[in-house]
């Protein structure tokens, strides 16, 4: 996808198939040398929640698939301050090792400089 | 009474706001799934009426921390509550 | 108390699918009859053989395989709903003229009279929908 | 499904296929001389717009297929008013021939008398 | 500048909300889908940004009247405003 | 110009699929290319060729098939999404032990990389998602 490429990620881990199935596209495509920028906006945001334990509902942790970003050559994530600030999430609880989190409180200038925004 | 079942997001779907429109006094409510996220102890669980519940597995799921006024319970207590109540009405 | 489920959300699309299978457990579990699960809508993927989730994955046809041997659960998908979305017994897919059938052993097709028939029947319907 | 159950009808139409299906759920079950009350609430409400003209898209009029309720014996409808009004959408425009529509203005107090709600 | 796309009803679901919040001076939106809704004259199309466009074959399907304020457009159109615009991002 | 499109919602779930279809049409009706549809999530099940609606409801697979044989665009299904839920070709069914296969015609399975490669490779790509 390269950095010509935007994966907006919007659904909330489990609820959704797409949530999961949007990391492993960008996954996918990091392992080619072309790894997409990514931003959490809306409920995406909730993908960056620590403690995500969700063995019981017969899932896997979705959190564990970001923490392989890194290994990838993601070493940086987008994430939408407001969304954070609508959902009572600090940003203190919300990193992810390896992975620097840039806030951004302008999302519309984000996407105006890539070609491509797909949407997860 | 009715035990009504929300398992969208607060903060993506209409389904919670229509289901609270609609309950009546005394009805209980039940958050699943990413329903979960309206009993977070951070969020806008105080707006959650009296008689809320919330399955723990699902909070568990996604590191909700269940606001102290809200009931969390295991899946033997979900269907507990549908014995208990009448109809069972889903908001999806 | 008599429970039947009514399942409009594919496997593998999002939680709902795996809430009606831990629910249905749930209901056996405590002694209830599980009278009929009926898949609609989307639902009615359930149905499929063909489902082939990673090791690491969940399974969410053998569990209601499962269910339905030890239970004596109806299993019944929409005919009509399956046959839009490509679930088809032999016979179906012999009818329809289709290259395939892929309905899951254990999985019966029927009309939409059944799930009138579980309301009439049952204590409590609940119903799994969403994504 | 018998007058113990109420359809609780909350799709728009086209969006979702469960707008199509929960009507022909309701259809096929008074067939069978068990129809259901049915109650229509939130977007569902835009079930009842006349002047549906879904060919283009490929679609059928859902419209037609409340039309066929009286013939199976629905000769009545809930409506949830406040959906109605939230919608910007008058009282006077959502008649269905041969169906009386009954608005409702506290669905709570509707679904308290039913013994099983199905939602589509 | 951007065209956003948005496929869902503006009363059931946040991806118009999102979309708003979002969009820059200048970028497009297209209503398709149940996001007609947000067109309808007598709806909120009021709160729609300049440069707002709706596709007409799903206005039509759903009898909804799109506000004056509202382009309608075709298919043909839809893939102009791609060509036009540069990111394409859609809400759903 | 030439446009990739990326589809998550099933036929006959919604109204994305059929979305998707028209505008594709547009696009090359308006003499674009139209480079490839990449079929991820639940929109997989576009690939089955075991879907039957009725004569009076849209058809969402010959009109894909047309449009791939009059202007060579690829329909690719994302393997692992489409393993998941139960869309195989006869070499997967065979490998997966799975009783049937039901990739239609015109669709081939592949990876997450023909994504990556479809965004490389395009001016304009537009997703369609939603139930």
């Amino acid at each position: 996808m390269s950095t010509h490429t935007l994966a907006l990620c919007r659904q909330a881990p489990y609820g959704s198939a797409l949530a999961r199935e949007g990391l492993e596209a960008v996954l996918a495509a990091a392992a080619m040398d072309q790894a997409p920028d990514v931003l959490f906006l809306g409920d995406g945001v909730f993908q960056l929640t620590a403690d995500q334990a969700p063995q019981e509902i017969g899932q896997k942790s979705l959190y564990r698939n970001l923490q392989a970003l890194p290994m990838f050559g993601v070493e940086r994530i987008y994430v939408c301050r407001q969304s954070l600030a609508d959902r009572g999430i600090s940003t203190e609880s919300i990193a992810v090792p390896g992975i620097e989190v840039e806030l951004v409180t302008d999302p519309g200038a984000l996407l105006a400089r890539y070609q491509h925004v797909l949407s997860f | 009474m009715a035990l009504h079942i929300v398992n969208r997001s607060p903060y993506r779907s209409s389904a919670l706001r229509d289901c609270l429109n609609t309950m009546a006094e005394g009805d209980a409510l039940l958050l699943i799934e990413d329903g979960v996220y309206a009993a977070s102890a951070s969020a806008q669980a105080g707006a959650m009426p009296a008689g809320t519940y919330c399955l723990g597995a699902d909070a568990d799921a996604r590191g909700v921390s269940v606001s102290d006024a809200i009931a969390r319970i295991d899946d033997a207590r979900w269907v507990a509550l549908c014995v208990e109540h009448t109809p069972v009405v889903s908001w999806f | 108390m008599k429970f039947s489920l009514v399942v409009y959300s594919a496997p593998h699309a999002g939680e709902a699918a795996a809430s009606a299978l831990r629910f249905a457990r749930a209901v056996v579990d405590q002694g209830h009859e599980l009278y009929r699960v009926f898949f609609y809508a989307d639902g009615v993927h359930h149905g499929s053989a063909l489902a082939a989730p990673p090791q690491d994955e969940q399974d969410l046809l053998t569990p209601w395989q499962e269910l339905r041997q030890a239970n004596d659960v109806d299993l019944v998908v929409c005919i009509a709903a399956a046959q839009r979305r490509g679930v088809l017994s032999h016979s179906e897919a012999e009818r329809l003229e289709r290259p395939a059938a892929n309905l899951a052993d254990g999985f019966e097709l029927g009309g939409l009279g059944q799930l009138a028939d579980a309301t009439a029947q049952s204590d409590r319907v609940v119903t799994f929908g969403g994504q």
